[in-house]
């Protein structure tokens, strides 16, 4: 089976493209992939789309590369924490656009982008600001609203181990949004702290099948987020 | 608006009452902040499991200093730990989880809560906020028995308990029983209506802190 | 947290009622709960809708609970086999209904019923007689039909491992329907070939959160469908 | 309708010119019944990783007697192995790969193709038959390229390559390209086209045996 492993988180990210929509696992900076998202500051591609959970916290992962000017947009449910400052910043400034989309709505509809789900009636947001301007629908006497597939050009994932075929396991709560967004980007690239064997996992525990993953590349002690970030870190 | 501030029960004691109506082996989602203060008020002889809505089922308390595992960390992103029976799975199975009902009870803060069980808790709608949601709306629409645990004013002593929210929802008609500092009070089908006052406390000036009527509470289920 | 083991089928299955719709995991024989259908067999409720992938195999199990006769109706993509006679026979005599479903479609609209999805839109049937009847919307310049969740009031399930709680895991292809069916139906009740401690499972390899299970019972040594097939055998 | 039945290729050379078309590490699922020879004709150098609906990718071969496990079998339900690097998945995420683009060749057989792609497999829509889909119209509306395993002609002699399908569709403009035991026949915007005859084969005979128009090879595509 093919290697999908590569040298460098640098290789991995090089052909990300300006104006590309970028799905980026992580909850808080469980599962979140952060020297991925280094990698691709360095890179420079702009004009990006980005879906996650956050907008990044302190200046570094996400919240740096915001703060170095090169998200459009932000999908996002949450966009704000408490220590979160360079969306916030930029948002006021009109210089960052947001697509508020409920947590579970939008795990969702990643989940349709993958499943070649089109479309789907959920009663999330029915009766709410969110709602508007979307279709809703009576099924069995409950409001709907249709909420429409998510895809993304790239998906940057975190993950605990992978074969060389591209085979996933997570830890524990770094699960989170990383297993979706695998599934609905064109192009999957995935950090893992430890890269094994094809046939080392086995075949009843892997959560992430190989046939959602293009490059992997390994980074054996990632950054702790928490860390830098009382530490006072900026990147780069 | 501005009536003296009243004491009434304090906050463990909210997430206290709240906690006894909750059936043993009930699976329970806590929001964020003072609705997590119901795990430490099980009553002897009951059991809630709890889900985080990032993906965790049975989870446990926070960890003991030194055993902080910066993957293991509840919808608040703060470290838990998970208990014996506990299982991981993803954002979608999660949700699923929450949207499908699975969810028995879900305790949640409120900006306000509308005679009819609006619920509003997300977003002042003031211009400039940042608007965030999170998983409260889809918690709302999916969860079967919504409790709220909240002030009864605003620390400016405005009322939050309302005939119609100001503010923009987070679900329409998905409240079904408040507990504040001053009473505990049901949604039913004519309005807000006392279930229990607070010791000190008298229907009065319960009613005169909410912006709607107030039932009194029924001869048989005032326990003040 | 609770044990939710019982001592036997008979009780596992004792309050599914008549005209109940009862979902039935298993692909071929490979997570077939023989045992539990042939309980429901010795139960009789009557009037049950099934959904199943096919409509079993000779003269046990879900073959020989159509052939007593207390099927009214499959929700199932292919009710006939090699080895499938009894439910061909009830169909042509008008004396069973079949709502034919694709396959994926089927788990498609199981997953919904366990995810509060009322419906979904996909391209699966788009252009076929199985469309009839159907909306048919155009997303992205594609069309999709619309296709409904499925629920049901009881599940039977088949898993390898159980803990006492509920978590399950899955042998192998056994998997296929069972766990989308735990999420769906309001009563999952489960035959384990083996029931362990609370506790037992890793928590990152359980497939079926206890969160869908109400009703556990062991099976050490499951019948082998095949096996009883080439026998010739019957249930009762 | 009945000319002379020809010989052509047998079925284990028209797995064998389908296997060939075949890109190197791609994740294939293969039809139940003569789709499944494909796999013992993997050219030198390539490998296929296939996909089984019912819940395995890196599906290997038939196990070795006395090794079948009852729960370890393909979507033809009959045993298999897993190969290094498999998974397993429930029902839900297998079509999910498939609805979703994941998988990149399907090869199926045909009661009929028509000349703008539309494959009826599944049913001859007879009053007193039992209707069977099982996958096949997840397959052909989701997986990227759909190869076609047919004998040219029905045992009657009947075209199954026609203008237009009198059987139920499974799919309509699905198929990419059909290997018959006559030709390999490419599905174009003009229609059907031939890519390449049969040894001992003539365009003639089988244009005769289509029951819609039959565009010849393109020059440089011709390799009889």
């Amino acid at each position: 089976m093919m290697n999908k492993q590569v040298s460098s988180t640098e290789l991995a990210v090089a052909d990300i493209c300006d104006g590309a929509t970028v799905m980026i696992g992580g909850f808080g900076e469980a599962g979140s992939p952060t020297e991925l998202i280094h990698a691709l500051i360095d890179q420079g591609a702009r004009d990006l789309t980005i879906i996650n959970n956050n907008t990044g916290n302190g200046e570094i992962g996400l919240a740096a590369l915001i703060g170095n000017h090169q998200v459009a947009k932000m999908i996002c449910p949450y966009p704000r924490s408490s220590h979160s400052k360079v969306f916030p910043k930029l948002y006021r400034a009109g210089e960052i656009e947001l697509e508020l989309v409920p947590q579970g709505t939008l795990a969702e509809r990643i989940r349709a982008g993958g499943a070649g789900i089109a479309a789907f009636y959920t009663a999330t947001t029915v009766g709410t600001v969110l709602a508007k301007g979307k279709e809703v629908r009576t099924i069995k006497g409950r409001d709907y609203v249709l909420e429409y597939a998510l895809k993304a050009d790239v998906a940057l994932i975190k993950c605990e181990q992978a074969d060389r075929s591209g085979n996933l396991i997570y830890n524990k709560t770094a699960r989170n949004f990383n297993p979706l967004m695998c599934t609905a980007a064109t192009t999957t690239i995935v950090q893992a702290r430890k890269v094994v064997a094809i046939g080392a996992l086995d075949p009843e525990q892997v959560i992430t099948p190989n046939i959602f993953v293009d490059q992997i590349v390994e980074v054996q002690e990632p950054l702790i987020d928490a860390e830098l970030i009382a530490r006072g870190r900026c990147y780069p | 608006m501005s009536k003296a501030q009243l004491t009434g029960w304090n906050r463990e004691q909210m997430a206290q009452l709240c906690a006894g109506d909750i059936a043993d082996q009930s699976i329970v989602n806590l929001g964020i902040g003072i609705p997590e203060l119901v795990a430490r008020y099980v009553p002897k002889g009951r059991e809630f499991i709890y889900h985080s809505g990032n993906g965790l089922l049975g989870m446990g308390p926070a960890p003991a200093p030194g055993e902080k595992d910066p993957e293991l960390i509840n919808a608040g992103k703060k470290p838990v730990t998970a208990n014996p029976g506990a299982s991981f799975f993803h954002h979608g199975d999660s949700f699923a989880m929450i949207r499908g009902g699975h969810i028995d009870v879900c305790v949640l803060g409120a900006m306000q809560v509308s005679q009819r069980g609006d619920l509003a808790n997300w977003s002042t709608g003031a211009p400039d906020a940042i608007p965030a949601v999170g998983g409260a709306m889809d918690l709302t629409a999916g969860v079967k028995t919504i409790f709220v645990l909240t002030q009864h004013t605003t620390k400016n002593g405005e009322a939050k308990l309302v005939e119609q929210c100001s503010y923009p929802l987070t679900g329409p008609k998905v409240v079904t029983r408040i507990y504040s500092n001053l009473a505990i009070i049901n949604i039913t089908a004519s309005g807000f209506q006392l279930q229990q006052l607070a010791p000190g406390i008298t229907f009065e000036e319960v009613a005169e802190r909410t912006d709607a009527p107030l039932l009194p509470a029924k001869p048989d289920q005032d326990n003040e």
